[in-house]
C-alpha cells in the first residue's frame, strides 16, 4: 500500500445537464506539491469538492491511503487528515484569530459533547492542550500579535495565513488550497511562498489550483491540466507549460502578449 | 379604612370582551351603589379587575393574583373553562367565586367556594332535547360544539339527553373556535342530509357557522345553545340569521322583575347602553347574593355566607329569584326557544 | 467583560438571592416568572444565538415539559420535584427526534417547520392526546412543591426552585462557553461549510444544541407548573415562541442581554400594567427602536474568549 | 494632456464605521486615458471605486465629473452622468439571461440602442452565444466579459473596471485587456483597479500606487515600472 | 363526489386568499430577505379600514360603486401604510443582521395589530353583507357568487402580476434589485423606489385579500391577521420563498390541503396535519416546490 497517496480514478460530477467533472484521475504522491490548473469553470474547484465530502461524485473512487473516501461526508474526511481551504476566504469573521485556530483543533481534541454541558477534569486538562497548540500555530504563521484581533478586521493577506494556520491546527497529512494566492500582490505571493514550502517541510501533502501562472512552475512538483472537467494533460511544470493544448486552452500563446 | 375588596375576573378584551367587559361594569355599577348607601356594613367596596381575556392559563394567573391582593369574593369568569381554571386557587384560599358558567363540571369537584349564579347546563341539554324530539321531531340531529369546558359539556349532554328521549344524533362534531372557516366540516355534515344542527359554542362561532351552513345549501333547522344569545349572532349571521332558533333563558329586555328593571336603568345611564346579555346579569345577581348573605351574617366570613346561602329562602333577584343547592348549583331554570325574524328580532318560539 | 465576570454576575446573583425578602406576593410572582422565562430564553439562546437554528417553536419544549411534570402529578401523583427528569428526557428526547430529519433546511424553512412543530404540539394538547393533557382547558390544581414529604405552600420555596434552576442554567452556559462542543456550535453558525471542513459534524452539533435547549426548556417547565399548579395549551403556543425569539434577539443573545430583555418584556408590562391596553402597541415600537438603535442588540454577544497566556501586550484590537 | 480633467478626486476620505479606509487622496483622469490604480490587498482600491459610484459615501473631500460635483447624489443617478462601473467579484444578475443582464445595463436610458449591443457582441463574441444562458451558469471568466458589456450598455464616458483579471485564466486575462484597450480606442476613459500591476501597467497610461488608504507614488506606465519602490513591493523579485 | 367538488371550491376560494397574502410576503423576502411579518397584520387592517370607509366615507350603501370605492380606498391606504412601514421600521436595517430586522417586523407587527385594538376595540366586528347572499347549485356543488368574485379576482391579479414582473422593464429592475441590490443601483435602479413598489404591490394584494376575509366571513377581529398571516407565509414557504408562481401555487395547495383534511381527516388535527404536510414536503424539497430561486456556489 502506497502511503499517503491520494488516487483519483474515473471521478465523474454532474450538475443537472452539465458535466462538470468528467472522468477525471490523477495521483498525489506522499511529499509532493502538487498543481491543478484549468480554464474557468474547467472544474477544478467541483473535482476539490469532490474529494473533500461537500459534494458526492456520481462515478469514479477516491482513494486515500488505499481507503475509499468516497461518500464520506466532510468531517469524515477531516477526520482522516485532509483538511481544505477555499477559494473565498470563509473564515468565522466575527471571532478572534485565536478561537478561529482553535476552530482546527475541533478534531483533535478528546472532549465529548456532554462535556459541553459537564467538564470534567480531564476536559479542562484537554482544552489547555489544545490551546497550547493554538499558540504553538500563532507562532509558526507568526500570528501572536493578533491572537485575539477579529478576523474580519484583518488584510485580505493576513486572512489567508489565518486560513492556512486553521488549517494546520488540524494537523493534517494532506492540505487541499484552493487558488491561494488569488487577490494577493506578488509581495504577499511570495511570502504565501514560503509558507506552503514552511508546510511542506513538516511532511504534509500539498494539493492546491492556481491561477497564477509564475507562482505554480516555481512551486509544483508536478502539475495536471483540465478543462471541460476532463484532464488534458500532466507533467513537470516545464512539461505542461511547453504543451501545445495547455497553451492553446489556458496559457495563451506568447505573441498575444503585446 | 378597611374595604371589602372584590375581585373581577373576566375576558374584557379577547373574542368575549363585551360579555367581560359587561360584567366588570355591572360589578363596578352595583359596587357604587352599595358605596353610595355606606358601604356592606360600614365597608367600602373597592374592585378590582383582571382581564383573563378568555383563556384557562390567563385565567389561572388571574386567580393567584386576585387572592394575593386579598379579595374576599370573586365575580367571573364569563366562560366554563375560564371559571374552571380559577376554581382550585380559589377554594385554597377560601375566596368566593360566583360565575355564570354552565358546564356541570364546576360543580362537581366539591368546592365550597364556588356558587353557579346560572343554571348548568344538563338543565338546558334536558330542554333541548325535549324540544327536539318532543315538539319539532327532528329525525336526523347533528350536534357541534368547539373545545370549550360549557361547549363540550353542553353538546355531551345534549346529547345523551336526545338518546334518551330516542332521537337519533347521526353525527357529534367539533371545531375550532374562532377559525372562520368551518365549510370543510358543513360539506361533510350536507352529505349527511341532516333535518337538524345543533350548536352548543359561542356566538362568534355560531353567526359563521350559520352563514356557511345556509351558503352551502344545508336545508336543516339550525338550533343555537345559550351562549349564541348575543346582538351579534344574527349580524354575522346576515341575510342568514333568518330562521335560526336559540335556546335561552329570557333576555335582559323581558325580564319582568322590578329589580332587573331598576338595575338596567341605572346601567344605560352610567355605561350609554344595555348590558351585552342576561350573563352580566347573572353575574351581578350573584354578587348580590353574597353581600347580602354578609350582611345577613354580620360577617365577613365567606365559609358562614356560604352556608347560608344554600340554606337561604330564594332572594328576589335581577334575573328572577335566587337561591342555592348544597353544590353550589343555582335553583330553577326558565329556558325558552327564539326565533330570529328577519329584522334581528326575537319570537319566542317555544317556552319550557 | 472582566468586570462582568468578576463583579456583575456575583452581584447580580446576590441580588437575586436576596430579593425575594422585600417583595410582597404578588411582585415575588412576577419575580418566579422572571427567572422561569429567562431560563427558557437562555434555552433558546443556545439554538438561536449560539447555534444559528431559526427556531421559533421553544415553547414547545417548555411546554413539553410543563405537561411531563403536570401529567405525571396529575394521573399518578408524583411529586412535582421527582417529575424532573422526565421533564428533562422527554423534551430533549423530542428535540433530538424532531431536529433529526430537518436540520438540512435553510433559515428561514426551519422557521415554519418549527412553527409548524409547535402548533401540532399545542393542537395535540388540545385534542387531549392520550386522554390525559385535558384538553384545551389543561390541567388544573396540582400540587404544591414538596420535598420528602413536607409542601411548601409559601411561594418563596417555589421562588428558590425557580433560582436554583436559573443557577444551573447559567453553570450550563459558562461551561458551554469553555468547551469543544459549545465553541463548535458559534463556528457552525457563522459558517457551515468551513465548520464542517474543519472537521465539525455540523449535523451532530445542530442536534446537540436542539436536544439541550428542550431539555433546558423543559426544566423551566417544571418550575412553571410549581409555580401556577396548572398547565394549558395557550401558556405554550406560537405567540410565546415568538417571544423568546425576540428576546434572544433584542437583548444581543448574551447572558446579561437575555435578561435584560426578560425584564423588558415580562417585569415591565407588570409595572405598567394600568396602561394594560397599551401595553403591546408600545412593547411593538419599543421593539423597533431597539432593533435600529441597537441592530445587534441591547447587549451583543462577545468574542475572544481564549485564555490570558495568548493575550500578547501589543495586541490589536479585542 | 489637456488642462482640464474629465474626473477629479480632490482630498478624498472615507471610513468603515471607525475604521478610515481612505485617507486623502486626489487623483485625476483625462478624456481617453486609461487610469490604473494599484495597490495591494485592503488598500482601499475598491472602496475608492465604490465610492466614485456612490455606493459608499465619502466622508470628507469631493469627486467631479465634467465639472459636476457627485458626493451626495444617489448611487443609482451615478451611471445616467456618465460613469459606468464594472464591480469587484462581477456581481452580474445570477437568475437572469446573459441579454437581460446587458439589457439592464441599459436600464438608465430610455430606451436600449441596438448599436451599442451589437459593439458589445462584436467586442465579446462569447456573449453573443451565450445570449439566452443564464448568466450564472457562465464560468467566471465569461462572467466578466458580461459584467464589463453590461457596463458599457449605458454609453458611459468612464469606466470603472475593479479587478477585471481576479481569478480569471490566464488566457483569458489577455483577451479581456485587449478588449479593454479596444474600448478605450472607442474613446471611453477608462479607470482600472488592478492587483496584476504588470500587466495592468502595460496597459495604461498613468498610474496610481495606494498604500494603506494614500497615494504612495503616481507617475506614467514607464515611471512607474521603472520605479524602484513599485519594483519592489508589487513587480517585485518573488521567491 | 359532490362532497368531493365541494370542498374543492371551498378550498380554492380561501387557497386564493392565502395567495394573494403570500404574495406579499414573498415579494418582500425577495427583495429584501425579510419575512414581513407584519403583513398579515396589515390583511386584518384593511378588513376594518374597509368597514370604516363603509360606514363613514360610503354612509353604509352597499351599490357596486362602494363596493369599489371600498376596494380601493382600502388598497391605497393599506400601501400608505406598507410604505411607511418600510421607511420606519425596515429601511435603518438594510445593513443590520438579517434577524434584527425580523424583530422589527415581529414589533411592527404588535403595533399593528394593538394600533387596530385601540382604534376598533377588542371584540368581533362584522362586516356589512355588501355581496348579495347569491347560491347557484350544480349537480349538487353549491357556488356562491363571492366565492366566484374571489376566485376570479384573485387569479386576474395573479396574473397580471405575474406579467409586470416578467414582462415589463420595471418588472427586470425589480428581479435585478432582488438578486444583488448593490449591483443595481450601479445599473442605475433606484432601489428604494423599487422597494416602496414592491410594498405598494404586497400591501395592496393583502388589503384586497383582507377584505375578501371581511367579505367572506364577516367577523373580523384585531388579531386574525396571526392566524392568515401565518397560513399566507406557510404557503409562500411551500411554494418556495421569494418565488411568485411559488407563492401563487403554495395558496392554492394549502387552501385545499386545509379543506380536504378537515373534510376528510379531522376537522380538530386540521392545522396539524396540514403543518405535518407541510413538514414532509420540506424535508423532501428543502427549498418549497417550485424551489428558492437563489443559488449559493461554494
Ligand atoms: N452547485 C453547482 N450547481 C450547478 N453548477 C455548478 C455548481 N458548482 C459548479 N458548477 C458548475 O460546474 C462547472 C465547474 O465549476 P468549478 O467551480 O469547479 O470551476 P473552476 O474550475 O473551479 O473555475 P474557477 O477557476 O473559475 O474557480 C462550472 O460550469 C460551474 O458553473
Ligand atoms: N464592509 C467593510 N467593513 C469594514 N471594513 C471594510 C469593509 N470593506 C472593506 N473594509 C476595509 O477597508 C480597507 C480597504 O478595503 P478595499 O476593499 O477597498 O481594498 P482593496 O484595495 O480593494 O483590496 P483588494 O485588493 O483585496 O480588493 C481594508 O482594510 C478593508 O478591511
Ligand atoms: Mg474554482
Ligand atoms: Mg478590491
Amino acid at each position: 500500500m502506497a502511503g499517503n497517496d491520494l488516487v483519483l480514478t474515473g471521478v465523474t460530477k454532474r450538475f443537472g445537464g452539465l458535466v462538470a467533472v468528467d472522468d477525471l484521475s490523477f495521483s498525489v504522491k506522499e511529499g509532493q506539491i502538487y498543481g491543478i490548473i484549468g480554464p474557468n469553470g474547467a472544474g477544478k474547484t467541483t473535482a476539490f469538492n469532490c474529494i473533500t465530502g461537500i459534494y458526492r461524485s456520481e462515478e469514479g473512487s477516491v482513494k486515500w491511503r488505499g481507503e475509499e473516501i468516497r461518500g464520506l461526508t466532510p468531517y469524515q474526511i477531516v477526520d482522516r487528515g485532509i483538511v481544505r481551504t477555499f477559494q473565498t476566504i470563509r473564515l468565522f469573521s466575527e471571532m478572534s484569530v485565536a478561537e478561529n485556530i482553535m476552530s482546527g483543533r475541533h478534531i483533535k481534541s478528546s472532549q465529548s459533547w456532554w462535556h459541553g454541558i459537564f467538564p470534567t477534569p480531564g476536559s479542562r486538562r484537554d482544552e489547555k492542550e489544545n490551546w497550547l497548540r493554538v499558540q504553538e500555530q500563532l507562532e509558526f504563521f507568526d500570528l501572536q500579535d493578533y491572537a485575539t484581533t477579529p478576523t474580519g478586521s484583518l488584510s485580505y493577506g493576513m486572512q489567508r495565513r489565518v486560513e492556512m494556520a486553521r488549517a494546520m491546527a488540524v494537523e493534517p497529512t494532506l492540505l487541499i488550497l484552493d487558488e491561494p494566492a488569488a487577490g494577493l500582490n506578488d509581495k504577499e505571493t511570495c511570502e504565501l511562498l514560503q509558507t506552503i514550502y514552511k508546510i511542506r517541510d513538516k511532511g504534509v501533502t500539498v494539493l492546491l489550483i492556481e491561477h497564477d501562472m509564475d507562482m505554480v512552475m516555481e512551486m509544483t512538483d508536478y502539475l495536471s491540466v483540465i478543462n471541460f472537467g476532463r484532464k488534458i494533460a500532466e507533467g513537470t511544470p516545464a512539461e505542461v507549460q511547453a504543451n501545445p493544448a495547455v497553451i492553446e486552452a489556458y496559457l495563451g500563446s506568447e505573441d498575444d502578449d503585446e | 379604612a378597611e374595604t371589602l375588596k372584590i375581585g373581577v375576573q373576566a375576558p374584557i378584551t379577547g373574542s368575549y370582551a363585551n360579555e367581560g367587559q359587561g360584567i366588570d361594569n355591572s360589578v363596578k355599577l352595583l359596587a357604587e351603589q352599595i358605596n353610595a348607601k355606606g358601604g356592606v356594613m360600614g365597608r367600602q367596596i373597592e374592585v378590582f379587575s383582571c382581564d383573563d381575556e378568555g383563556t384557562a392559563m390567563k385565567a389561572a394567573i388571574c386567580a393567584k393574583d386576585l387572592v394575593n391582593k386579598g379579595v374576599s369574593m370573586v365575580i367571573g369568569s364569563y366562560t366554563s373553562t375560564c371559571a374552571e381554571a380559577a376554581q382550585k386557587t380559589y377554594f385554597k384560599a377560601g375566596v368566593l367565586q360566583t360565575s355564570d358558567g354552565t358546564a356541570d363540571s364546576l360543580t362537581e369537584k366539591g368546592y365550597w367556594t364556588f356558587l353557579r349564579n346560572s343554571f348548568p347546563n344538563s338543565a338546558e341539554a334536558d330542554y333541548v332535547a325535549d324540544y327536539m324530539i318532543g315538539t319539532k321531531k327532528y329525525q336526523r340531529i347533528v350536534v357541534i360544539s368547539d373545545f370549550s369546558s360549557y361547549a363540550t359539556g353542553l353538546a355531551e349532554a345534549t346529547v345523551s339527553a336526545i338518546k334518551k328521549a330516542g332521537g337519533n344524533v347521526i353525527a357529534y362534531e367539533k371545531v375550532k373556535a374562532d377559525s372562520q372557516n368551518f365549510t370543510p366540516i358543513l360539506t361533510q355534515i350536507k352529505s349527511k342530509k341532516p333535518d337538524a344542527i345543533f350548536f352548543a359554542g359561542y356566538y362568534t362561532d355560531g353567526g359563521q357557522l350559520r352563514a356557511q351552513q345556509v351558503a352551502l345549501g344545508i336545508k336543516a333547522d339550525f338550533i343555537a345553545g345559550d351562549a349564541n344569545d348575543n346582538p351579534d349572532f344574527a349580524k354575522l349571521a346576515g341575510s342568514a340569521a333568518q330562521g335560526a332558533y336559540i335556546v335561552n333563558v329570557p333576555t335582559p329586555g323581558m325580564l319582568p322583575y322590578d329589580v332587573a328593571k331598576d338595575f338596567l336603568k341605572s346601567y344605560e345611564t352610567k355605561f350609554g347602553m344595555l348590558p351585552p346579555s342576561i350573563w352580566t346579569l347573572m353575574n351581578a345577581d350573584g354578587m348580590r347574593a353574597i353581600i347580602h348573605a354578609m350582611e345577613q351574617n354580620k360577617s365577613f366570613d365567606t365559609k358562614k355566607a356560604v352556608e347560608y346561602l344554600q340554606a337561604m329562602e330564594p332572594m328576589p333577584g335581577i334575573t328572577g329569584p335566587i337561591a342555592f343547592a348544597k353544590d353550589g348549583n343555582r335553583i330553577g331554570s326558565s329556558y325558552m326557544t327564539f326565533e330570529i325574524q328577519a329584522d334581528d328580532s326575537y319570537r319566542v318560539a317555544h317556552k319550557q | 467583560m472582566k468586570n462582568l465576570n468578576v463583579f456583575g454576575y456575583p452581584l447580580f446573583i446576590v441580588f437575586m438571592a436576596a430579593l425575594p425578602l422585600g417583595l410582597d406576593a404578588r411582585w415575588q410572582e412576577v419575580a418566579i416568572s422572571f427567572l422561569v422565562f429567562s431560563v427558557v430564553a437562555l434555552s433558546q439562546d443556545i439554538v438561536l444565538g449560539k447555534c444559528g437554528i431559526f427556531n421559533m417553536g421553544q415553547a414547545l419544549f417548555f411546554g413539553m415539559g410543563a405537561y411531563c411534570t403536570a401529567i405525571l402529578n396529575n394521573e399518578y401523583g408524583w411529586s412535582l420535584l421527582s417529575t424532573i427528569p422526565v421533564a428533562i428526557l422527554i423534551p430533549a428526547l423530542f428535540g433530538i427526534l424532531l431536529a433529526g430529519p430537518i436540520m438540512h433546511l435553510r433559515g428561514d424553512y426551519l422557521l415554519v417547520t418549527t412553527i409548524g412543530f409547535n402548533i401540532v404540539f399545542v393542537q395535540a394538547v388540545q385534542n387531549n392526546l392520550g386522554g390525559v393533557t385535558g384538553g384545551p382547558n389543561g390541567i388544573f390544581g396540582l400540587d404544591s412543591l414538596s420535598l420528602f414529604g413536607h409542601e411548601f405552600t409559601d411561594q418563596v420555596a417555589v421562588y428558590y426552585f425557580a433560582f436554583a434552576v436559573m443557577l444551573l442554567t447559567l453553570w450550563i452556559m459558562r461551561n458551554l462557553e469553555h468547551s469543544k462542543a459549545g465553541r463548535a456550535l458559534h463556528y457552525l453558525r457563522l459558517d457551515p461549510l468551513a465548520a464542517e471542513s474543519i472537521g465539525i459534524n455540523t449535523r451532530l452539533y445542530k442536534i446537540f444544541a436542539f436536544g439541550l435547549g428542550a431539555g433546558i426548556a423543559g426544566l423551566a417547565g417544571t418550575v412553571f407548573v410549581a409555580q401556577f399548579t396548572a398547565v394549558s395549551p395557550e401558556g405554550f403556543g406560537f405567540m410565546q415562541s415568538v417571544l423568546f425569539f425576540s428576546i434572544v434577539i433584542v437583548g444581543g443573545s448574551s447572558v446579561p442581554g437575555i435578561f435584560l430583555g426578560v425584564f423588558v418584556m415580562f417585569v415591565l408590562p407588570e409595572v405598567f400594567s394600568p396602561l394594560a391596553t397599551w401595553r403591546y402597541f408600545i412593547f411593538g415600537f419599543a421593539m423597533i427602536a431597539a432593533m435600529i438603535l441597537r441592530p445587534r442588540g441591547i447587549w451583543p454577544a462577545k468574542f475572544g474568549n481564549i485564555p490570558k497566556f495568548l493575550i500578547k501586550e501589543s495586541n490589536h484590537g479585542g | 494632456m489637456s488642462n482640464q480633467p474629465l474626473f477629479e478626486i480632490k482630498d478624498l476620505e472615507v471610513s468603515y464605521g471607525s475604521i478610515a479606509a481612505i485617507k486623502g487622496i486626489s487623483m485625476e483622469v483625462h478624456k481617453g486615458e486609461i487610469v490604473t490604480i494599484l495597490g495591494a490587498n485592503g488598500a482601499g482600491k475598491t472602496t475608492c471605486m465604490r465610492t466614485i459610484s456612490q455606493l459608499l459615501k465619502a466622508k470628507s473631500g469631493s469627486i467631479r465629473f465634467k465639472n459636476a460635483e457627485l458626493t451626495g447624489l444617489p448611487a443609482h443617478k451615478i451611471v445616467g452622468l456618465g460613469i459606468s462601473h464594472s464591480p469587484e467579484g462581477r456581481r452580474v444578475f445570477g437568475i437572469l439571461t446573459v441579454e437581460e443582464n446587458l439589457l439592464l445595463g441599459a436600464y438608465s436610458c430610455k430606451s436600449v440602442d441596438r448599436k451599442v449591443l451589437e459593439w458589445v457582441y462584436d467586442l465579446f463574441p462569447r456573449l453573443k452565444e451565450r445570449r439566452k444562458q443564464l448568466s450564472g451558469t457562465l464560468s467566471g471568466g465569461e462572467q466578466q466579459m458580461l459584467a464589463i458589456g453590461r457596463a458599457l450598455m449605458s454609453k458611459p464616458e468612464m469606466l470603472l473596471l475593479d479587478e477585471p483579471s481576479l481569478g480569471i485564466a490566464p488566457i483569458l486575462v489577455k483577451a479581456i485587456f485587449k478588449q479593454i484597450r479596444a474600448i478605450a480606442d472607442n474613446g471611453v476613459t477608462v479607470l482600472l483597479v488592478e492587483q496584476n500591476a504588470k500587466a495592468a501597467l502595460k496597459l495604461a497610461d498613468r498610474g496610481y500606487v495606494l498604500e494603506v488608504g494614500k497615494i504612495a507614488t503616481s507617475g506614467t506606465s514607464e515611471e512607474l515600472l521603472s520605479s524602484e519602490k513599485v519594483q519592489e513591493a508589487y513587480l517585485g523579485k518573488k521567491h | 363526489m359532490d362532497t368531493f367538488f365541494q370542498q374543492l371550491i371551498n378550498g380554492l376560494t380561501i387557497g386564493s386568499i392565502y395567495a394573494l397574502v403570500a404574495l406579499g410576503y414573498t415579494m418582500v423576502y425577495g427583495v429584501m430577505r425579510l419575512i414581513n411579518f407584519a403583513h398579515g397584520d396589515m390583511v386584518a387592517a384593511s378588513a376594518f379600514v374597509g368597514l370604516t370607509i363603509y360606514t363613514q366615507v360610503m354612509g353604509q350603501s352597499a351599490t357596486l360603486f362602494s363596493v369599489i370605492m371600498i376596494f380601493l380606498l382600502a388598497a391605497v391606504s393599506m400601501a400608505c401604510v406598507g410604505v411607511i412601514l418600510e421607511r420606519v421600521a425596515y429601511r435603518p436595517l438594510r445593513e443590520a443582521p438579517r434577524l434584527s430586522a425580523v424583530v422589527s417586523a415581529l414589533g411592527a407587527s404588535l403595533v399593528i395589530q394593538n394600533g387596530i385594538m385601540l382604534l376598533w376595540g377588542p371584540q368581533m366586528r362584522i362586516f356589512p353583507e355588501l355581496v348579495p347572499q347569491v347560491y347557484w347549485e350544480i349537480g349538487g356543488v353549491v357556488v356562491s357568487l363571492i366565492q366566484v368574485i374571489i376566485l376570479i379576482l384573485s387569479l386576474v391579479l395573479m396574473v397580471a402580476l405575474y406579467f409586470f414582473v416578467e414582462k415589463t422593464r420595471m418588472g427586470a429592475a425589480i428581479r435585478a434589485s432582488s438578486i444583488d441590490q448593490d449591483a443595481a443601483r450601479l445599473m442605475g435602479i433606484n432601489v428604494n423606489t423599487i422597494i416602496a413598489t414592491i410594498f405598494i404591490i404586497g400591501s395592496s394584494l393583502g388589503a384586497i385579500g383582507g377584505l375578501f376575509i371581511g367579505l367572506y366571513y364577516r367577523g373580523i377581529t384585531f388579531n386574525m391577521g396571526w392566524q392568515y398571516g401565518l397560513f399566507a407565509f406557510v404557503a409562500a414557504i411551500l411554494g418556495g420563498i421569494g418565488n411568485i408562481p411559488g407563492a401563487m401555487l403554495g395558496g392554492m395547495l394549502l387552501g385545499l390541503f386545509n379543506a380536504f383534511i378537515a373534510g376528510y381527516v379531522s376537522s380538530t388535527w386540521s392545522d396539524a396535519f396540514t403543518f405535518i404536510l407541510l413538514i414532509i414536503i420540506l424535508i423532501v424539497r428543502p427549498t418549497g416546490i417550485l424551489g428558492e430561486r437563489v443559488a449559493e456556489k461554494v
